[in-house]
């Protein structure tokens, strides 16, 4: 837990006042609804507005507070914007080389040359910003804001305009950027999945406040927070690769409570991986079902249970030592009688693998 | 034709701008003793040239030398033999520092001054004059570099006064006011030295309240205030 | 006394005739300074360059053409002569020709610029809110060109009221009619009239200190409302 | 059919050479990943852009074509753009009542209040755009459009800055807009769930062209189309709700292949309503299985399988009259024996109903 | 032959002193302009104002009033003379000083109000990407504001070129130092040297026509390769 922030700030009628720390490695999700005060707090980290009443160290070095606030330009963080908000007057190659031009050359990670490529803009670099479709503006903004090898990134909902596809071409390196870089990065969305698979680190901001923070596994399946309860709610397991299946190219995947057999073999033998579960593509049976398509069926405890609506509850099971979200008909566990403490199978009907 | 805008018995008079406090005085007195009433517009004696080439709305032109209003004479823009000498001009070398002029003159520039301003002397009849008493003491040449000149004997008066020329030749007129001391120092250049400053008028627009003006300035009141301006009349 | 009554009378001549000629100056410049803005016409260049001449050229010698042009040889005096008129030169109109004419660079760059930033977008989006060119011109470029419309009239007014070479010209000096009030200060300085130079002068400098003050305070209090 | 567009744009080295035609009711979508040329038909449409190689004719008018090319503002389209693009100078309210104003009375089908409601932007009106949210700007350029009352609505992904819950209070909105108005849409897009809830029709494009075109169900499940590859694939059916369950508050809807059962009481008896069902939200089973939480299983037969990658199949099959897709691993399909003419049990663990 | 070679010296003369002016009034004028479009200090109002007041003054007087400050009795020419060095009236660097603080709202206005137009959001992205404070004012402030500079450049040299008054009073008309071409016209003119005046300004106004035409087509050449 190294970076903490506090701040107290008014807008208009509107009260931002927080007070919370996070790790400094790792991808930590600020999450909220439109209007909640994401930007408002991003921009003060930046350093782009000054607000007296606050406080800011990441890593030991305190950027705001004791009588100091340094500003944006002498932090060592990049800032992709909500607007891609790209320099009208340079074309994309100078605006990206405008940033790492600024940088002392000891200290760079990245080249223009890699960013181009990782964003796929080779056949941008000459264009004027006007030019320029909106997903493409954006993809140019994220690699603006890579070249000066920032040592913390602050992203305000930097894939929004982009389209799944290219989103899918992004996110992996995104992931890299804390694996192998070990930059930590302060991520606003609005997209649990994106959140999921990109984030180990979740601030839920509601109104200006900080309703929770924690872990992502965890926030995830908390059932008094409404992350449980969105649409594309779902668990995140911690995982190791135990072995293949050389046949049906399917990469089996172990944790405390079983084995997950996931599509592809791109990963390594004894690798880390997280999966995240959908509570939509979790049902519950009473015995272990054979000659279906489902793939993973595990033993599970009912933990919890939370009603959604009139029609269906969430419920929270423990595989092995993980928490498991499962979303049912009031009708199920009604049929099945599902209760704290019964034993279960859950048939997951799909895995995605995180980074 | 274009005098729409004037009341009767007001006459337009234009009057090139060093003599135009002189000829406000000639005015008050006349305007005391007549129905007349008399509206200056002042200007440069060139402009004034021009604006009557074309169409301006005057009646009467007192230039500030006797070329221009002998050329509308003979151009016809001006009422034929109206024309005549109302002022004869006098060149003073002048600086507003106590004792820094000799009265006589001599020697004609007692310390090295850096600048001795003059007024054009293509365009002003005061300028002329202070080239002919510069060259008829062969100083012309020598003084070169350090002449400024004003467009008008105003800016000329101008330089000195504010004290960016050390001294200059300017118009008495400029020094003198009817019942002051005199400012600084000056050498009344004896008129021997150039060719006479005549400052002549005429008539634009026949009218009784000009032809009363005009015989107003050739009395003998006129003269004692021109007198007291120090200009001499002919 | 302080003022000669003329003096008052030249400075609120002064005022009228910035004023009209302001007035006229936004009501041709800005229609210039948007066509100039917008014109994809390979020669507009041209265009700019002719609307920024009278800049160059020294105003006493404009106003010399001026009045060449304007008086009642020149081509327009005979022509407004033949329509029955009076010609413009040593009338008030005269001098508000000659203003409009000298000043009009100094209302159409900074509206051509000021519209320029607006960009295309925001007229885009009025378009498809059903406004016409001219309603989205008026509701839509001319607000958001607001800073660029203060510059243009506080330079244009300004620029009159010390405008002195062109006046002179074709103005003629006549009091009441055309001696403004930067010839009424001149007339006062070449008389050796100090005195009443330096109270008018001072006049003129309080009343336009005044003015641009509250034009500019205005401006800030505006904006901050909107806000 | 009776929207015809026709246009060959140049736009440096992109070329878009389209010509479609789309239904005249109901929302058309136009999708494509970024770069494709969406944003610049659409403005081409709008009339922002004038290219003389284009036609354009809705509902028997001619809008371009025939010498003829009507200006933007005399189309009775209303366009929302990328980006939010409210008017600085004006307030909320203001911005609301600029389309408005201009639309005459007769002609107007919503008032401002009403849109300010159905946006919720109530406690914004006052406020100037700079001071608001990157959401509450895109919410109030949408009520700014639907102020003018259009007979025709351009969206350009209107959607791609809003969370969740603001994206699921907008959506019905959007919806009723053809379904009370009758309003056609043109909805560029590149979220399927997004087309998959909005939109009737669906028109493809890839790098300036129009590779397919067709009515959102059968697109949406031609295996040939990248449409059903991506991992949101999935099938759509029209239903009819034929009664309730009012004990588990849920609503049964038949099809020609059977009987859903979906959470919420909601709809009306009778009423017709359209389910998406997500590709990886279908097992496959061969025998009808019991005690477990999922409701919903029809027989169907396999129509046709296609390869995903070395490790997944996706799998057409036929419930009653309408196709069904379902992506299971390739090692299920084998252990299954999937092939085209098998009979087989899907069981459906999530179904979204849509309009 | 059509021209004097006094002529040409004061044309020469002329371009050098216009072309220093705007280089000198860009230099003070562009943190001035950025001073003022960005400090929220509440009586900035104040200084616009101050700012625009030489444009109300008719050059004349305002000439007249330097002539004063520079002369021996004058704050300006008391403090050179204490330093110890020449005073500046009847030189070319007075010329410099006079034009100067006659064209500083030319340049300060349209700078302004294109800061203004820039935002601050352009600036805030290059905070975030290492620029210092002095570091985005140049490379983002300045380009972004292209068009204001030159519209401020034009307004800036065009005006110097076509002064008159200022240079009339504290010039001194020495040739090669202070007559510049406006006021080798004027003599013309006053002189009834029609020809040449007629000559001399046909020349400036061609040799202006060059220089802006050429100015505004290389800006919109510049502009089309940077598209
Ligand atoms: N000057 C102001 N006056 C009143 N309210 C303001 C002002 N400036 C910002 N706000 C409000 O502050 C809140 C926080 O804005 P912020 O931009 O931080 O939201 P956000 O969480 O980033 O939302 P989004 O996801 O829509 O971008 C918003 O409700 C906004 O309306
Ligand atoms: N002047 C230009 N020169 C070259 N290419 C251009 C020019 N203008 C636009 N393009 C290209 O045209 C293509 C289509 O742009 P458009 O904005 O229509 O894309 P889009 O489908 O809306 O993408 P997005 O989803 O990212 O908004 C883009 O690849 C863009 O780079
Ligand atoms: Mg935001
Ligand atoms: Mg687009």
């Amino acid at each position: 837990m190294s970076i903490e922030a506090q701040y107290s700030i008014t807008r208009g009628d509107f009260l931002l006042d927080v007070d919370f720390s996070m790790p400094s490695r790792g991808v930590t999700a600020l999450f909220g609804p439109s209007g909640s005060g994401k930007s408002t707090l991003l921009r003060a980290i930046a350093g782009l507005d000054f607000h007296p009443q606050g406080f800011l160290k990441v890593a030991g070095e305190t950027w705001q507070g004791d009588g100091r606030f340094a500003p944006a330009h002498q932090r060592p963080f990049a800032y992709v914007f909500q607007e891609a908000s790209l320099f009208a007057h340079l074309n994309v190659r100078s605006n990206l080389e405008y940033g790492f031009k600024r940088v002392p050359p000891q200290q760079r990670h990245i080249s223009v040359e890699r960013a181009i490529q990782l964003l796929g803009l080779e056949n941008l670099v000459a264009r004027k910003p006007e030019t320029l479709s909106g997903g493409e503006r954006q993809r140019v903004a994220i690699a603006r804001a890579l070249c000066v090898s920032p040592q913390f990134l602050l992203m305000d909902e930097p894939l929004a305009a982009l389209d799944e596809a290219s989103k899918r071409e992004i996110l992996p390196y995104l992931e890299s950027l804390h694996d192998s870089l070990g930059i930590p990065v302060l991520y606003v969305s609005h997209t649990l999945q994106e959140i999921a698979r990109l984030a180990d680190y979740l601030v839920l901001l509601e109104a200006g406040k900080v309703v929770a923070a924690g872990p992502v596994p965890q926030m995830l399946t908390r059932l008094d927070l409404p992350l449980a309860h969105s649409s594309d709610a779902g668990a995140i397991f911690a995982t190791q690769v135990a072995g293949f299946d050389q046949v049906f190219h399917l990469t089996h995947l172990d944790f405390s409570g079983g084995r997950f057999a996931v599509p592809g073999m791109a990963l390594k033998l004894g690798q880390q991986v997280r999966v995240r579960i959908a509570a939509r593509d979790v049902s519950l049976t009473l015995e272990h079902q054979g000659s279906t398509s489902i793939q993973n069926i595990f033993p599970a405890v009912v933990e919890e249970l939370a009603l959604e609506n009139d029609a269906q509850v969430m419920v929270r099971l423990q595989v092995g030592d993980a928490p498991l979200l499962s979303r049912i008909t009031k009708k199920s566990a009604a049929e099945l009688d599902v209760q704290p403490g019964k034993q279960m199978f859950a048939q997951v009907k799909s895995v995605v693998l995180l980074a | 034709s274009q005098r729409s805008a004037i009341t009767p018995g007001s006459i337009r008079v234009a009057v090139a701008s060093n003599f135009a406090a002189t000829l406000a005085d000639l005015c008050r007195a006349f305007e005391a003793q007549s129905p007349y009433h008399v509206i200056l517009v002042l200007g440069s004696t060139g402009k004034h040239y021009a604006q009557i080439h074309n169409g301006a709305p005057l009646d009467i032109f007192f230039a500030a030398d006797a070329r221009r209003p002998a050329l509308l004479e003979r151009e016809g823009l001006a009422v034929a033999g109206s024309r005549f000498t109302y002022a004869i001009g006098k060149l003073v070398l002048w600086s507003p520092q106590q004792g820094y002029v000799a009265a006589d003159g001599e020697p004609l520039l007692p310390r090295a001054c850096r600048h001795l301003a003059i007024a054009n002397p293509q365009l002003a009849p005061y300028g002329r004059a202070a080239q002919e008493v510069l060259r008829a003491r062969g100083l012309w040449e020598t003084l070169r570099g350090q002449l400024v000149q004003g467009e008008n004997i105003g800016q000329a008066f101008q330089f000195v006064e504010s004290g960016n020329a050390e001294a200059g030749f300017v118009a008495y007129s400029q020094v003198k006011r009817p019942q002051q001391p005199i400012r600084g120092s000056l050498w009344l250049v004896p008129e021997e030295l150039y060719s006479p400053i005549e400052q002549q008028v005429v008539l634009l627009q026949e009218s009784a309240a000009a032809h009363a003006f005009l015989d107003f300035v050739r009395s003998a009141a006129a003269r004692e205030i021109l007198h007291g301006y120090g200009y001499s009349t002919p | 006394m302080m003022f000669h009554s003329a003096d008052l009378i030249a400075l609120a001549l002064t005022f009228k005739l910035a004023s009209i000629t302001t007035f006229i100056l936004l009501l041709i410049g800005t229609p210039l300074a948007w066509w100039l803005a917008n014109t994809p016409w390979r020669f507009k260049f041209l265009i700019e360059a002719v609307v920024a001449m009278p800049l160059m050229l020294p105003p006493t010698v404009l106003g010399f053409y001026l009045l060449i042009a304007l008086g009642n040889h020149g081509p327009i005096g005979q022509l407004v002569e033949w329509l029955g008129g009076q010609p413009p030169a040593f009338t008030f109109t005269g001098l508000v020709i000659g203003s409009v004419i000298y000043s009009m660079p100094f209302v159409v760059q900074p509206l051509q610029s000021a519209f320029r930033t607006v960009g295309r977008r925001p007229l885009e989006v009025a378009a498809t809110l059903r406004a016409s060119p001219w309603d989205r011109f008026f509701t839509v470029a001319v607000p958001l060109a607001g800073p660029g419309f203060l510059t243009a009239a506080v330079l244009g007014f300004a620029h009159t009221i010390g405008e002195f070479g062109v006046v002179l010209m074709i103005g003629g000096n006549i009091p009441g009619e055309t001696k403004v009030v930067s010839i009424a200060i001149y007339d006062h300085v070449e008389g050796m009239d100090y005195h009443h130079a330096h109270v008018l002068s001072a006049a003129l400098m309080l009343l336009s200190f005044v003015l641009l003050a509250g034009v500019y305070f205005l401006n800030r209090r505006l904006r901050m409302v909107q806000l």
